[in-house]
């Protein structure tokens, strides 16, 4: 018996052994500063990432042309000591500084923008966020183009063919037949009137010789997209696009002028990569070990799903700025448990990583900052799905919602509500006129006319939110205010997050909720997304308007050459009419500025058809960020800097931790 | 339409025959002789050593400790541990099979992001990490990765890493937490069931059955977040959340525990009670025997019975109730993986994990098996 | 006669194993406390009017009081009305996800254990098998499977949770059976040219009926945790207990203590899940009263 | 009764009463019992099972379940009443002064430990010796119980060993700290016929050799009669008669014992011949205090005095001890009508 106790006993022993050996590796050193950073990092490759922790990190780690400064929260100066840009606004040249230098000592030259940028633009790659370089002359075509041949040839040609055996085709079945195959994406960069008439027909029927008109014109489009892609790959990086003249001499042209551009330069998918280390190490450089970066941090450790050590970095140029000697980054998902670190001092700061339903608690702390964001948070309604393809359903629904309650009473974070879609605080740009507000009788009115009376034969529909507490509140409470306001039967439900995107995207849901967070400062990173069949819309909201104001609005000068027909379907004509007159007179600054109006009147007025006339989408309320951070910790904040020497809010919630400092004062207060 | 997920809950004939055969191939090991149960346990144990061999010293090293250790198996190891190492093979290939299948079913791909990609980007990925579009192709890869390379494949969403890369940090943790729980429960439950079913309806014996009740009647993660308050927030002795120093891991051990320390008392409660009354017991002290030796030499090995076959499933419990500790407690174990790639869709994470998690199991009811042989000599003259 | 000499109990083993619960203080009290809770959460809001879905924002958090005798939660709904809806679905996922368990596990361990042999080691085998495979993990696949066409519906949790408890179930009622199909009655029976459905059917099952309701009673708890446990995860019930419970964890803080989210949910299912199991246990004694 | 022996008695007891609580109430399983066992006697205690001859053993080592409690009576070994020994000193007489045999060796002895574990702690634990001296004692006594193979066996489990060789085993226990007393708790009744005989000759063969007492207990007459010097016959836990083993087999005296002996297969009846049942049960001795004599209801000799009070036990036959109220020749008469 005794043994059976011995054996109990070397079991205890092995289990503690164990417990020594993993506890047993060398401790690092306490951080400066440690920072809740959401999810696990997915990758520290620049180009490659797209969440929002690998975007922090990577900003730390790599630099850019340009990089975001944690006082304005302005591009400046990164890599690019000093840039000139062309009076039409297409060309710039950078000039890189003397001192920029990898973690390995080599210096950062031209070549290696040029190499990180052609990586990001190159298909195989697979990066998500090569569309922020599309400003970029030829980047587009050397991205895309080559796919969208092949889907032309592979998928749309065939499919068009076998169709052809079903004319004359009615204009409902037709758009079935091209939102099913996706044909407007592929279609889109193609400037051809006759194969956008087609795409755009909704009336009527498309007869047989239609059809092979438009089988002709697919294989034109084809020819053309994929010359295109062959020049682009011929050129983009050499003489066109993105050109290194010297070492230190980088000039960029651009398709038309994009005044956010400096913005996009200080983004991670335009920062440089090593190529050396790509070359040695391939999709593992950026292991610690491998890792070669240029920016103010290094990766000193990464223990996967607990935190990234960041050390200041010794090689760059701008160290004598950088005061946080390490960093911690945690990688911790759940917001109870980053408030609880946060609030037992094991923590510095929360960012935005705080449980929502404490807000108006939080919010009376003095530790609190908060600031309006760049994000709209909205449902998407499907309008090919009975009863939401009724437009006086989706305004119904849209007036029965009240916002105000919600964000007072549910968020009370200080969310604006929102009645129309693009966030404020753009620069420029005023939000259009909106029927969406808090009606319940007009709502009630709406659904009897649509045909439901008092809710009476609408059938349920369902709110469809990836799996997250915040969402879930939220959806109980509008589907609660849809029923109690209109009578109809809402059920809230909930999918993680991958089923959600595929339920979204085939359209295979009812209402669906969705944020949408700028990529960049402007209206169009919101408005783009609606344009018929476009990958993002998700509704399957199409307006024929709305697409060409769209396009228009990426190269107004299209405008010029047929103006009436768009001119006469607008709300408010006039200013845009003086404005397209400004454009074609004056000083090159003052068209150059008409332009820039003019662009944002445009998508305007296309703003205005999501929120007064079609409501494919319930705006709900526009993002507060917010962030708890021990007093010694500054240079971590939600205001920044305006030119007139005022504070305004932090838009993006950037915090370039090079700006960021500890007062040492402060150390060894919880 | 493109995506796997599409195709909804329909299998298709391929993939239904593929599963039927690993049903068949199975049971059909139920049927070899002795001899080549033998054979096949070797061959099979071996496999599976240099998979793991392979890994720690490369492959010629790990061929020769491979074959080593098969022959060592074929002359030495007992017949039944041979069965079961033949049933491992062939089990651990239906299992991955199975769960492609799953996951191919289950709707989402793993590629899908916030923002749309083209196809020509979903198709790059898809080459780049081996995940066609078809499940039994996929399983092809997996297996040719699993045999040839010696890996467990590139994970989707944690990029530039294999999964073995991934896992061989986080197993330790897991594997330390979920011993320790189980030491912990062990010991604890034992320690109160056995008392109290020396002196049923004493006070000891209401205190194990409280504790018991708390353990059984709440999930694990209401007593973590009660410890975390009590602990953590009110008293300050213990941190939050995280890992890194001994102090990390007193909560989360616990929490693990108390559940299963809830079982192992009721069962060693009931275990003593019964042993107590046997004849047995009574001979002993007729033997002028003191209580404390009745107890130790007599009564123990039987008490402890019952608790030492529910190991077994109180191990594969510990280890798929830890990623809830995990998540609560944010430690960087296994757990997480588990359950963060099957929302991601990860597919080569899934398979690892759930790879590692069934060998575990098995390794582990194998060894609670040995160890009842070990403890009741009656079931070892039989097998 | 003397009154002394008393003819032996003549009562069947149902009878007297009903007689052995009864006298079992502890499972008495839970078959009645677990009967209450049923009858409460399915009664109580209907004759109380309470509603579990409006909501009142502006009255959110509010401690338990007289109008709402457990408070309200964070979007200002009634919590009682919340809480007994919870139980509702928390017995009812408890109920279904155990009777499909005993279904499967009933049809498959009766099998194993009468055919024995061969049949019995590969079916068996298969049973370890699935114990091989993280029983969570099925779940989850399960629920994402039927996740889009569900839209909340607990069917396939139900299903979910019934297909990964089966397996205990199947392995008792081989065992079981194992022992019963060498009983002099079934001899008997085949004998007689009875045929295997048959046999299993009149003379199997109901023998074996005893031990599953005592499983069955035990596999109730395990459930309700293990739907906790989905919902810790996201995964779970819209409105359960476990779904309750693992919202009011999710809100666990020194700034704003909201105990009545956790203490209220907690203390239901925990009762429920005490009772069910000293329901249980007494049912095991009663059944089979020198244990396993 | 006294008066009849020479020397002091081995063992004495004197009105030991011995009660259990059950579900259904108290029950008192041993009521009053009192008899001696005289050094080098084999005393045979026989009765239906739940009579209270396994409670009267139990009771004379301390050996009650939890819910069994001694109310009353004294148990004297070699003038030192048991009763009041603390439970440590108790522990230095069980095993060491006396011994006991079980009735199931394959219940009694532990399936976990092997043989010779088993059978060596007692003397560890008695008479200090080494664990090797020990061991050799044991072999030497397994030898001496006629088990083959002796040092094998020490190395089995007991559920390698046949019934019959378990209980040599048992025997071999109980012989290794040289006690006075063994009590063996129907040694015979789990095994074969042939395996019993042998077992009972083993021990009247120890009794001899080592000046043993024995309290054999037993419900099996035929043993009684080949081995025993006397008998003690007990009914719902109290003594009804106490007689050397020849006269009360030439007579017994009281209606049970007869009932007990007509249920006994005989060679001197005719074959063919039925063998007799005792109609009904025992009491459930749950039902007490007896306000009747106990076998009334079962009694074919029952009249009205039985029913008015418990007959007290008396010696109407000098050495002899009976509880019955019946007059000695009414009783013959009876018996022979009824024949």
């Amino acid at each position: 018996m005794y043994r059976t106790l011995l054996g109990i006993l070397s079991v205890f022993g092995a289990a503690l052994l164990l417990v020594a050996l993993t506890f047993s590796k060398t401790l690092e050193a306490p951080a400066d500063l440690r920072l809740a950073n959401g999810t696990e990092p997915k990758s520290l490759d620049p180009e490659l990432t797209t969440g929002e922790p690998e975007h922090v990190l990577a900003s730390a780690l790599f630099e850019g042309l340009t990089r975001i400064d944690g006082k304005t929260g302005k591009p400046v100066a990164g890599v690019a000591e000093r840039w000139d840009i062309s009076a039409d606004g297409t060309v710039y040249t950078f000039h890189l500084r003397d001192d920029a230098r990898w973690s390995d000592g080599r210096p950062v030259t031209a070549d290696d923008f040029v190499y990180a940028w052609k990586r990001l633009l190159e298909p195989a790659v697979g990066a998500e966020y090569a569309y922020m370089l599309f400003p970029v002359a030829l980047a587009e075509a050397y991205n895309t183009f080559a796919g969208h041949a092949e889907t032309l040839e592979k998928q749309l040609m065939p499919a068009v063919t076998a169709l052809a055996t079903q004319s004359p085709l009615d204009a409902r079945s037709w758009q079935d037949f091209l939102r099913r195959n996706k044909a407007n994406d592929p279609l889109r960069p193609v400037d051809d009137d006759v194969l956008g008439e087609l795409l755009a027909r909704r009336t009527g029927t498309l007869t047989a010789s239609d059809l092979a008109t438009f089988r002709a014109r697919l294989e034109h489009a084809r020819a053309w997209l994929r010359d295109e892609s062959v020049r682009a790959r011929a050129h983009f990086g050499v003489d066109h696009g993105v050109i290194a003249k010297d070492a230190r001499t980088l000039v960029v042209e651009l398709r038309a002028p994009t005044p956010y551009f400096l913005q996009v330069l200080a983004h991670n998918s335009s920062m440089p990569v090593p190529r050396w280390a790509l070359a040695a190490h391939g999709d593992r450089w950026f292991l610690p070990g491998n890792i070669v970066s240029n920016g103010p941090f290094r990766l000193a450790n990464w223990i996967v799903n607990d935190h990234i050590r960041l050390e200041k970095s010794p090689t760059y140029w701008g160290k004598s700025e950088v005061r946080l000697e390490r960093v911690d980054m945690l990688s911790n998902e759940n917001q109870m448990t980053i408030l609880n670190l946060y609030l037992t001092g094991a923590l510095d700061c929360t960012n935005r990583y705080f449980p929502q339903e404490l807000a108006p608690e939080l919010k009376k702390r003095r530790d609190f900052e908060q600031a309006p964001g760049l994000v709209v948070y909205f449902y998407r309604l499907n309008t090919t799905r009975k009863p939401l393809d009724d437009k006086r359903v989706r305004k119904a629904i849209n007036l029965a919602i009240d916002r105000e309650l919600i964000t007072k009473s549910v968020l009370g974070l200080g969310q604006a509500p929102a009645y129309t879609f693009v966030p404020p605080g753009l620069p420029a740009y005023t939000a259009p006129a909106t029927a969406i507000r808090h009606d319940p009788d007009e709502a009630r009115r709406l659904l009897a006319e649509a045909g439901y009376p008092g809710g009476k034969g609408f059938p349920r529909v369902g709110i469809l939110y990836n799996t997250m507490e915040d969402h879930k509140r939220l959806a109980e409470v509008v589907s609660d205010q849809l029923r109690r306001t209109l009578g109809i039967e809402v059920t809230p439900y909930n999918q993680e997050w991958q089923s959600y995107l595929e339920a979204e995207r085939a359209l295979n849901y009812d209402i669906a909720r969705a944020g949408w967070n700028a990529d960049y400062a402007d209206p169009n990173t919101f408005l783009e997304m609606f344009v018929t069949n476009g990958a993002n819309n998700q509704t399957g909201f199409s307006s024929e308007l709305y697409d060409r104001l769209i396009r228009l609005a990426s190269d107004v000068s299209l405008l010029a050459r047929d103006p009436d027909p768009t001119l006469a379907k607008l709300r408010e004509p006039e200013p845009i009419r003086a404005l397209l007159a400004a454009t074609q007179s004056g000083s090159p600054t003052d068209r150059e500025h008409a332009r820039e109006r003019l662009r944002l009147l445009l998508l305007r007025e296309a703003e205005s058809i999501l929120v007064e006339d079609e409501f494919p989408i319930v705006p709900i309320y526009f993002y507060v960020n917010g962030t708890l951070t021990q007093p010694r910790v500054h240079g971590y904040s939600m205001r920044v800097l305006l030119d007139d020497g005022s504070f305004g809010p932090n838009l993006q919630d950037t915090h370039p931790l090079r700006d960021v400092w500890v007062d040492p004062a402060h150390k060894g207060e919880p | 339409m493109g995506r796997p997920g599409t195709q909804g809950g329909t299998l298709s004939a391929l993939e239904a025959a593929a599963v039927a055969f690993g049903v068949a191939t199975l049971a059909g090991a139920a049927w070899l002789p002795p001899k080549a149960t033998r054979v096949s346990g070797a061959s099979f144990g071996g496999l599976i050593a240099f998979a793991l061999a392979r890994l720690a010293w490369g492959v010629p090293v790990g061929a020769l400790a491979s074959v080593t250790f098969a022959l060592v198996l074929f002359r030495f190891a007992p017949g039944a541990v041979l069965r079961r190492v033949t049933f491992l093979v062939p089990s651990l290939l239906l299992l991955v099979f199975v769960t492609t299948l799953l996951m191919y079913h289950a709707p989402g791909s793993p590629f899908a992001g916030e923002k749309v990609a083209s196809p020509q980007v979903e198709a790059a990925l898809r080459a780049h990490f081996g995940v066609p579009k078809s499940a039994v192709d996929f399983f092809g890869i997996y297996l040719r990765r699993l045999v040839v390379e010696g890996s467990l494949g590139p994970s989707v969403k944690v990029q530039g890493r294999n999964v073995e890369t991934l896992l061989r940090p986080a197993l330790p943790v897991s594997l330390t937490l979920g011993l320790l729980a189980l030491v912990l429960a062990s010991a604890v439950g034992l320690w109160l069931g056995i008392v109290a079913g020396l002196k049923p309806n004493s006070a000891a014996d209401y205190a194990s059955t409280g504790l018991s009740a708390i353990g059984l009647s709440l999930p694990s993660f209401v007593l973590g977040a009660i410890g975390i308050v009590l602990f953590a927030l009110k008293l300050g002795w213990l941190p939050v959340a995280g890992w890194g120093d001994l102090r990390h891991i007193v909560l989360p051990a616990v929490t693990l525990a108390l559940p299963h320390a809830a079982y192992i008392a009721r069962l060693a409660r009931g275990g003593t009670i019964e042993v107590m009354s046997q004849d047995f017991i009574r001979t002993a002290r007729a033997k002028g025997l003191p209580e404390s030796a009745v107890v130790l030499r007599h009564a123990l090995k039987g008490a402890i019975l019952p608790v030492v076959s529910y190991l077994g499933p109180a191990a594969a419990g510990i280890m798929t109730g830890s990623f809830v500790v995990e998540t609560l407690f944010g430690i960087p174990g296994m757990g997480q993986w588990f359950v963060r790639g099957a929302i991601n869709r990860d597919y080569s994470v899934v398979l690892g994990t759930a790879l590692v998690y069934a060998s575990l199991v098995t390794a582990f009811n194998l060894l609670v098996d040995l160890a009842y042989a070990w403890l009741d000599p009656r079931v070892r003259s039989r097998s | 006669m003397s009154t002394r000499v008393l003819p032996p109990p003549g009562h069947s083993p149902g009878a007297r194993a009903w007689r052995r619960l009864k006298r079992n203080r502890l499972a008495r009290v839970g078959l009645v406390l677990v009967t209450l809770m049923a009858l409460g959460c399915f009664c109580l809001p209907a004759l109380l009017h309470l509603d579990p879905t409006t909501t009142h924002p502006a009255f959110r958090h509010q401690p338990p009081s007289a109008a709402h005798w457990f408070g309200t939660d964070g979007l200002g709904r009634d919590y009682a009305a919340r809480v007994l809806a919870g139980g509702q679905t928390s017995l009812l996922v408890g109920l279904v996800a155990t009777l499909t368990c005993v279904v499967i596990g009933v049809l498959y361990g009766a099998a194993a254990g009468y055919y024995g042999g061969r049949v019995d080691e590969v079916m068996m085998r298969f049973v370890d098998f699935m114990y091989g495979i993280p029983y969570m993990f099925l779940v989850i696949l399960i629920m994402l499977m039927f996740s889009e066409s569900a839209r909340g519906d607990p069917v396939p949790v139900f299903v979910a949770l019934g297909l990964v408890e089966w397996l205990t179930m199947a392995r008792v009622v081989r065992g079981q059976v194992l022992t019963l199909r060498e009983r002099e009655f079934v001899l008997a029976a085949r004998l007689l040219g009875a045929g295997d459905l048959a046999i299993i059917a009149r003379h199997i099952v109901p023998n074996v009926l005893g031990i599953v309701t005592v499983y069955a009673t035990l596999t109730v708890p395990t459930v309700i945790i293990l739907e906790s446990f989905l919902s810790f995860l996201g995964l779970g019930l819209k409105l359960s207990w476990g779904q309750l419970v693992s919202e009011a964890v999710g809100v666990v803080n020194p700034v704003a203590v909201y105990w009545w989210l956790l203490a209220f949910p907690s203390a239901f299912l925990a009762v429920t899940l005490l009772c069910l199991n000293y329901v249980g246990d007494g049912l095991r004694d009663a059944v089979d009263p020198k244990g396993h | 009764m006294s008066a009849t022996l020479p020397s002091p008695p081995l063992l004495r007891v004197r009105e030991l009463t011995t009660e259990f609580r059950t579900e259904d109430g108290v029950v008192r399983a041993v009521d009053h019992v009192s008899f001696d066992l005289q050094k080098g006697e084999l005393l045979g205690i026989v009765g239906e099972s739940g009579s209270g001859k396994s409670a009267t053993s139990l009771s004379i080592l301390r050996l009650l379940p939890p819910q069994g409690r001694i109310t009353h009576g004294s148990v004297e070994l070699a003038g030192q009443d048991l009763l009041a020994l603390s439970e440590p000193a108790m522990r230095a007489v069980r095993g060491a002064r006396i011994a006991m045999i079980f009735q199931d060796p394959m219940t009694a002895l532990n399936p976990y430990l092997r043989v010779g574990e088993q059978l060596v702690e007692g003397a560890v634990l008695h008479l200090g010796l080494d664990a090797r001296a020990a061991e050799r004692r044991a072999r030497a006594l397994l030898d001496r119980v006629r088990i083959p193979d002796a040092a094998a066996r020490l190395k089995s489990y007991p559920h390698e060993l046949s019934g019959g060789m378990r209980q040599r085993v048992m025997i071999a226990m109980a012989l290794l700290c040289d006690p006075e007393l063994i009590i063996a708790d129907e040694p015979t009744t789990a095994l074969d016929v042939t395996v019993q005989a042998q077992i009972l000759e083993l021990l009247n063969e120890l009794r001899r050799e080592r000046g043993l007492s024995i309290l054999l207990i037993t419900h099996d007459l035929g043993v009684v009669a080949s081995t025993c010097d006397r008998v003690l016959v007990m009914y719902a836990g109290r003594v009804v008669e106490l007689a050397p083993a020849a006269e009360l087999f030439a007579r017994p005296l009281h209606p049970y014992t007869r009932a007990l002996m007509r249920s006994l297969p005989r060679l001197d009846v005719a074959p063919g011949g039925r063998l007799e049942t005792i109609p009904g049960l025992p009491p459930r001795l749950d039902r007490g205090p007896f306000t009747e004599c106990s076998f009334a209801p079962r009694c074919r000799f029952v009249h009205e005095a039985c029913r008015v009070a418990e007959p007290p036990l008396s010696e109407d036959v000098p050495g002899r001890l009976r509880r019955c109220v019946l007059p000695l020749d009414q009783l013959d008469r009876a018996e022979t009508t009824a024949r």
